[in-house]
């Protein structure tokens, strides 16, 4: 008994000093990063902390801020809320860092919140798009790299009411996102008086990838257009499947979780976007940025950036910027320079409102054409910009 | 209008699926006596062996199917006799057996996730859609139900007229007159676990065709997959064919009627869920009473 | 005979289409020790199970204390007084030997949850008693020594012995043994009996299956004997001893 | 920067899966319950606690309250158990944790769906330090983890838990021994259900928040581990197990910083976990800690006092 | 002529548990050996210990003069050991002919096992009539027949049988006792553990009367019993000599 007890009192004892240890005299500047390496979205995450990785490499290449080395401090938020909380509070606690580009999902987001603000650590996620999270005490500690789903719901039911289109299906994803894209935009039908009716509505669970009788209820349903709100995984699986059911003839509209040439990559999905989309929204800045991260991201990793690549390394980069402005690495200050912060980002212009949310409201429609020069065959080209005040 | 055709046309795609996972499942269940959640891992394996040899080696499908069929079978039975025959000669308990399984699964899929990484892998092979009558039929739907009908002709001709598979009828059966008769029942059991854990790969290669791969490919599906096996009664093949369109049926129709009424299609995974508890409780040994000879 | 501890009546049970127990008839009377013999397969262990509840007899009426018990679970049966020990000792083999008896005890106040939590005053006055009477029993089949070790330490010989002393511990009317000799020595077993009889004396009645016949006829007052799931003779040991029928039986016929 | 802080977050944590490791204790270590659905307990009395203190209950109330509906649904649970081998209950129950999740994912009317609901904290001091507020935290969820590790200390040192460990060492021999199956178990999944829908509620309010992710599988399969790796049937091994855990979970997170490792460490952290779990299975079947004896006072009594037992064994 | 079969000085049980004491038993060739006894003398253990079913704590098997002590279950088979189980000794969702298929597992070349599957059909035809029904439809005494069926279908040299005549009424009885009659012209050797004393010995050429797991009495099957003493001592009611 004593042994034992003797063998776990060791245990403790190796594990404890390391959870209380304090780091020497930061040598480097600290950026936490909290993605989701594990479970659901572990796909997506992977990719992003590339994008995280990139802006890392690029900020330390031009001398690092305030003088110093950059060190990307990457957590696995698991894709469990709780468990992105617990990163939050490892980096803030732990590390001692003072600004976090993160956290990747709304769930967790809205646990860290709170908590950020307590403790005064700004945080810039780069894909909790819930508009929710807005109305959350502590937002203005909340910075968001990506649009929220209401702005791009509004957008795409202009849409709907420009093309007249008057039966309407969705398949949208069965989370936060997709609803969220959805409910923006049957408001924005409903306030724009628009008479038509929604004939069906379906929420995928991105685990299931077996659509084709949902798929077969929206055929049946005989609807003039279809919403989709995906990821790029997952939405290739919907677009391949729709193609298969013969859902081409149906105009579709797609999001920015569909955007980028991550969906090219399945022939039939990248085959069923140039027939059926007919517009998608995504956030577009005025230059030329976008493409140049592309360039230097396949150039790096091998593959395109899909979504929220481009604003999780807007989002390293906003926090590089915003210490560098505030001339000191603290969380208040940091928070200050960041409502004043302004730049290019790879996502289009950059900056934050009262609320913490980002101000700009360009977002282009874009459509797929086969381009032969191009790896795929395919390419997302621009059809109008849309300007939200 | 419901294309119910179409319904039912896509219900035989889910229950071969299901089916061609569910039968190494079910027969390993019902020869060791512990449901395997490890199986789920076996099929992702599969999924990234037959990716590996059809497109980054590029040798074509079938060859794939193969290769993964061996490989994902051999680690199918070292996992058995590292882990689970050992566990078991030590008087473990199902339960024990059954959170060990769990635990092979983390570590699976784990490093399957540090070696092809978490980003989704997809199959190059294409097959077009046509229309057939008032059916969308594309060529892979047809494979795979071909390929579950190859499947259940062959697991028929080795259960009824091969004397490996009348040994795992009988092993399964009654262990103790097994041995008496001369038959090795520790080797009927590795077979069986190759045997399991390689079509499970058929299978983990088919949704991988069908879909895409990544490290939960397996994981995704395993639970209506145990559905399958419940149902159909453990260690019997003929119920699971059974259970597996049951299964693909209700899901499907399932699909229609949450939609006609109102509800979340997310129902859809806990329709087999639903299934799976009340098979369990209402008749436990599933449909095994009408199919005796499994 | 209305005054019978145990009345049983045409009492049949089946597994499959086989008659494991066929119309059996037969009745206990307060005190004593009771012998049921027959060979293997005759039905014995099966009618002993009907009658403690863990089958449902097909046919027929099981009485005890006048009290028809057909429908009534284990558990009800138990608290009548009526109890068993079983052939293959059933022992809780991670609970310790007096743990094992403890669990036998009838009526213990702290078997309720509500108790358990909040009248803990109530039961362990009780279980203190009980545990002297445990001492007293374990002491007479000699497992005093191992008292605190867990019933899986204990040998063959010395699990049936608790097996039989955890019957004893519940203080029943009537006490079902299945072979309690059996995989003991003879010395042991004789000693068992001898045990049995005292208790006897005491107000608890015995039924008992039994192989080893030179001990049982010994002790028992009544024996009846099965074959093929019927009750083929009854008698006094010495009456049954005598009996060609009873070699018949046990030999078989040619 | 405070790592203390961490270390009090750790602690909470410990704490609240102390009580559900506690739980699964009793329903598994003592009644020999394979409740592999204990996630769908902690989920209902996170969901109680969140829906009720929205409506203006004090926390102890909603605590309470999510125990009690949590204890009810144990008790609808144990009717189809009893008749279920452990496998089959292991599955059933299972699948029952993840259709109740995919109802308070998809029902926004019910439970705000993926938006999930915002709890506020129980006892907020006002102007307190971070520190202060997580002793707060701590006291809080160890007073009901004493209360909880109390009652099934109580329970484990009585003839109802010695009953309820004769059952699980054999129904059928407890049952002609009148310890009746069904009112045990039923009653071992009633409390350790009420007891997870507590720890439920606790995480509910240390998080302020309940979301449909948070109540994945993964939970369930932590929490066994905790079980048998502590040892089952002894509530020190729960909570040991609890407590090895979640430091295991937390400590590779950390230490992984202080390491250039091959490969990617979310991968790894895993890796090891299954490893960990299949080397005490091999090789500490019974976990750290061996079973618990029955200590109830007459037996201290007994052994203490009873020359004949001492003269006996010496 | 040499014993093919011997056991010496035997103690054999379960677990922990020793059932059978210092019992010696030898097996000539083409003979056949009945083991008799009330229940729980142990005569089933003691077979069973033979093949690995029951636990072996001391003493040595020899079987044509090699010693097979501790022989794994399904090795003693192929080494033409035949043991027919008292209960569960048919797999019950197999028909009978794939039963027997069982019962050859070890035999090569599908023409043998053919000509082997007629043999059996010839001794048995009550079988061959429901060759494709499943074992578990057959009667009691049809599985009787099967189990010990299968077990031929191994060509054994040596058969065990655990009480083969337990729960059968008199005409299959009979049937099964005409079978063995058949077998032992075969040239194999039998042993047969049995509670239906008579019945046993009148197939048998020796007899081993077993009784709280040591051996009371052994000698020629037909002088067995002449005496009433050796039926009383049988049941265990006549003091021992000793």
């Amino acid at each position: 008994m004593i042994k034992r007890l003797l063998l776990v009192a060791a245990t403790l004892a190796l594990l404890i000093p390391v959870t209380a240890c304090a780091p020497a005299e930061a040598e480097t500047i600290k950026i936490g990063c909290i993605l989701d390496l594990s479970g659901d979205l572990a796909p997506m995450g992977a990719r992003m902390l590339d994008g995280a990785k990139l802006a890392v490499e690029e900020i330390n290449a031009a001398g690092g801020v305030l003088g110093k080395q950059v060190e990307l401090v990457a957590e696995d938020g698991k894709t469990d809320p709780a468990a992105g909380l617990d990163r939050v509070k490892k980096l803030i606690e732990i590390d001692g860092v003072q600004v976090i580009a993160g956290p990747m999902i709304s769930g967790s987001s809205k646990l860290a919140i709170p908590y950020a603000k307590e403790h005064k650590v700004p945080l810039i996620t780069m894909s909790a798009t819930a508009f929710e999270l807005s109305e959350l005490e502590g937002t203005e500690w909340f910075f968001r790299a990506c649009l929220m789903d209401d702005a791009q719901g509004r957008v795409l039911a202009d849409v709907i009411m420009d093309k007249g289109y008057t039966r309407v299906a969705s398949i949208v994803l069965d989370n936060l996102y997709g609803k969220g894209v959805e409910k923006a935009l049957i408001e924005g039908l409903e306030e724009g008086g628009w008479q038509g009716e929604v004939v069906v509505t379906v929420h995928y669970d991105e685990a299931k990838k077996d659509y084709r009788t949902e798929l077969g209820q929206i055929k049946d349903s005989n609807p003039d257009v279809v919403l989709i709100v995906s990821y790029a995984d997952d939405g290739i699986i919907v677009f391949k499947q729709a193609l298969e059911m013969g859902l081409d003839s149906i105009a579709w509209l797609g999001c920015d979780g569909n955007y980028g040439s991550g969906l090219f990559k399945e022939p039939r999905s990248a085959e069923f976007m140039e027939k059926a989309i007919v517009a998608g929204t995504r956030t577009v800045g005025s230059g030329s940025t976008y493409d140049e991260f592309v360039a230097k991201y396949t150039e790096e990793f091998g593959e395109a950036p899909e979504i929220y690549c481009d604003t999780t390394y807007d989002a390293v980069w906003a926090a590089a910027k915003a210490i560098e402005a505030a001339g000191v690495y603290d969380g208040v200050a940091i928070r200050t320079a960041l409502t004043k912060l302004e730049f290019e980002g790879a996502s289009g212009p950059i900056s934050f409102n009262e609320k913490g949310d980002r101000a700009s409201g360009s977002f282009e429609l874009w459509k797929v054409v086969k381009d032969p020069t191009t790896e795929t065959g395919y390419k997302n080209v621009r059809i109008k910009l849309v300007t939200l005040e | 209008m419901v294309n119910w055709a179409q319904v039912i046309f896509n219900s035989g795609v889910t229950g071969s699926l299901y089916l061609i996972g569910a039968v190494g499942l079910t027969l390993t269940y019902g020869l060791s006596k512990f449901p395997n959640f490890a199986h789920a891992e076996f099929m992702t394996l599969g999924a990234y062996i037959g990716y590996f040899v059809a497109e980054q080696l590029g040798l074509g499908l079938p060859l794939a199917l193969l290769v993964a069929f061996l490989i994902a079978g051999l680690v199918g039975v070292l996992c058995y006799r590292g882990i689970f025959q050992p566990l078991a000669k030590r008087g473990a308990s199902i339960i024990h057996l059954m959170v060990a399984s769990i635990a092979l699964g983390f570590i699976l899929r784990h490093s399957i996730g540090a070696a092809w990484t978490w980003k989704p892998l997809y199959f190059t092979a294409t097959w077009s859609a046509f229309d057939a009558g008032p059916l969308r039929i594309t060529g892979l739907w047809l494979w795979l139900i071909f390929a579950a009908l190859v499947l259940s002709l062959a697991m028929h001709f080795l259960l009824m007229n091969t004397k490996i598979g009348k040994a795992i009828r009988a092993s399964s059966s009654n262990p103790e007159l097994a041995l008496a008769s001369g038959i090795n029942v520790d080797r009927v059991i590795w077979i069986t676990w190759f045997i399991g854990a390689g079509l499970a790969a058929v299978a983990g290669i088919f949704r991988g065709a069908d879909t895409q791969i990544w490290p939960m490919t397996g994981w995704d599906i395993i639970l209506p997959i145990f559905a399958v096996a419940i149902l159909g009664g453990i260690g019997n093949f003929y119920g699971a064919i059974a259970a597996a369109f049951i299964i693909g049926l209700a899901e499907n129709i399932g699909v229609v009627g949450l939609i006609a009424l109102g509800l979340s299609t997310t129902y859809r995974t806990g329709i087999a869920f639903l299934i799976l508890i009340i098979t369990l409780i209402v008749r436990p040994q599933g449909l095994a009473m009408l199919f005796r000879r499994a | 005979m209305e005054d019978a501890l145990l009345r049983i009546r045409e009492v049949s049970k089946h597994f499959g289409g086989v008659y494991a127990v066929n119309g059996v008839s037969l009745d206990i009377t307060h005190g004593g020790v009771c012998g049921l013999v027959g060979p293997n397969g005759s039905g014995k262990t099966t009618l002993f199970n009907t009658i403690l509840g863990l089958h449902r007899p097909d046919q027929g009426e099981i009485y005890f204390h006048g009290e028809c018990i057909n429908n009534l679970a284990p558990h009800q049966i138990y608290e009548l007084g009526l109890v068993n020990a079983f052939q293959l000792p059933r022992l809780f083999y991670d609970l310790s030997v007096l743990d094992n008896m403890l669990v036998a005890a009838r009526g213990h106040q702290g078997d309720r949850l509500f108790n358990s939590l909040f009248l803990r005053r109530r039961w362990q006055e009780q279980e203190k008693g009980l545990i002297e009477e445990a001492l007293d029993i374990l002491e007479l089949v000699e497992l005093d020594k191992w008292v605190s070790s867990p019933a899986g330490e204990l040998s063959g010989g010395q699990r049936k012995l608790l097996e039989v002393a955890r019957g004893l511990m519940a203080k029943p009317t009537l006490l079902l043994l299945d072979e309690p000799a059996a995989g003991i020595n003879p010395v042991l077993g004789k000693k068992i009996f001898q045990k049995l009889a005292d208790f006897s004396h005491n107000g608890i009645t015995f039924f008992v299956v039994e192989h080893r016949l030179e001990i049982l006829f010994e002790f028992a007052s009544w024996v009846y004997v099965m074959d093929k799931g019927r009750i083929a003779i009854a008698g006094q040991p010495q009456n049954i001893i005598g009996d060609p029928t009873f070699y018949t039986i046990y030999l078989g016929e040619e | 920067m405070d790592p203390l802080l961490y270390v009090f977050d750790l602690i909470v944590f410990i704490g609240i899966f102390g009580i559900v490791s506690l739980s699964l204790n009793l329903e598994f270590g003592f009644a020999g319950l394979a409740n592999f659905g204990k996630v769908a307990f902690f989920l209902i009395g996170a969901y109680t606690y969140a829906l009720l203190s929205q409506i203006g209950l004090p926390f102890y109330l909603c605590l309470i309250a999510g125990g009690l509906i949590s204890a009810i649904f144990g008790l609808l649970v144990s009717l189809p158990a009893l008749r279920l081998r452990a496998d089959y209950l292991a599955i059933a129950v299972l699948a029952f944790g993840e259709i109740l999740r995919l109802i308070v994912k998809s029902e926004d009317w019910l439970a705000g769906g993926d938006w999930g609901i915002t709890v506020s904290s129980a006892i907020s001091l006002a102007g307190a330090s971070h520190r202060v507020d997580a002793l707060v935290n701590i006291a809080l969820v160890y007073f009901c983890l004493f209360i909880c590790f109390t009652v099934a200390q109580l329970l484990a040192n009585s003839p109802y838990g010695r009953a309820m460990r004769a059952i699980r060492e054999d129904e059928i021999a407890a049952e002609t021994l009148g310890k009746s199956r069904a009112k045990f178990k039923a009653q071992a999944l009633m409390l350790g259900s009420a007891m997870a829908g507590v720890a439920g509620g606790l995480y509910a309010q240390y998080l302020h928040c309940v979301l449909p992710g948070m109540f994945m599988p993964m939970i369930t399969f932590t929490v066994w581990i905790m079980v048998l790796l502590g040892g089952p049937a002894n509530n020190w091994g729960a909570l040991l197990g609890a407590a090895l855990v979640e430091i295991f979970d937390r400590g590779t997170n950390i230490v992984k910083d202080y390491f250039v490792l091959p490969i990617d460490p979310s991968n790894l952290q895993y890796i090891l976990f299954g490893a960990l779990i299949i080397f005490v299975l091999l090789y500490r079947p019974h976990g750290l800690l061996k079973e618990s004896s029955i200590k109830t006072k007459a037996l201290r009594l007994a052994y203490n006092g009873r020359r004949s037992i001492k003269n006996k064994r010496s | 002529m040499d014993p093919i079969f011997v056991a010496e000085d035997i103690n054999a049980g379960y677990g922990d548990v020793i059932i059978v004491q210092g019992v010696s038993i030898q097996l000539a060739e083409g003979e056949t050996v009945a083991i008799v006894g009330p229940n729980g003398s142990g005569k089933s253990t003691l077979i069973k210990s033979f093949l690995g079913f029951a636990r072996l704590f001391q003493g040595s098997v020899f079987y044509q003069g090699k010693d097979i002590t501790g022989i794994a279950s399904n090795r003693a088979v192929s080494l033409g050991i035949g043991y027919v189980p008292q209960i569960n000794n048919v797999f019950l969702n197999l028909t009978t002919a794939e039963n027997l298929d069982m019962g050859a597992y070890h035999r090569k070349g599908k023409a043998s096992i053919k000509a082997g599957m007629a043999e059996i059909y010839d001794m048995f035809p009550e079988l061959e009539a429901r060759k494709n029904g499943l074992a578990g439809n057959l009667s009691g005494g049809e599985r009787q027949m099967l189990a010990i069926a299968r077990a031929m279908m191994a060509q054994p040299k040596v058969l065990f049988l655990d009480e083969p005549l337990a729960s059968l009424s008199p005409k299959p009885a009979s049937a099964i006792l005409s079978k063995m009659e058949n077998i032992r012209e075969s040239g194999t050797a039998i042993i047969i553990v049995e509670q239906n004393v008579k019945k046993a010995l009148s197939v048998s050429n020796r007899g081993y009367v077993l009784v709280n797991g040591t051996c009371a009495i052994e000698g020629d099957a037909a002088s067995l019993f002449a005496e009433d003493s050796s039926k009383q001592r049988y049941l265990g009611l006549e003091a021992k000599k000793d």
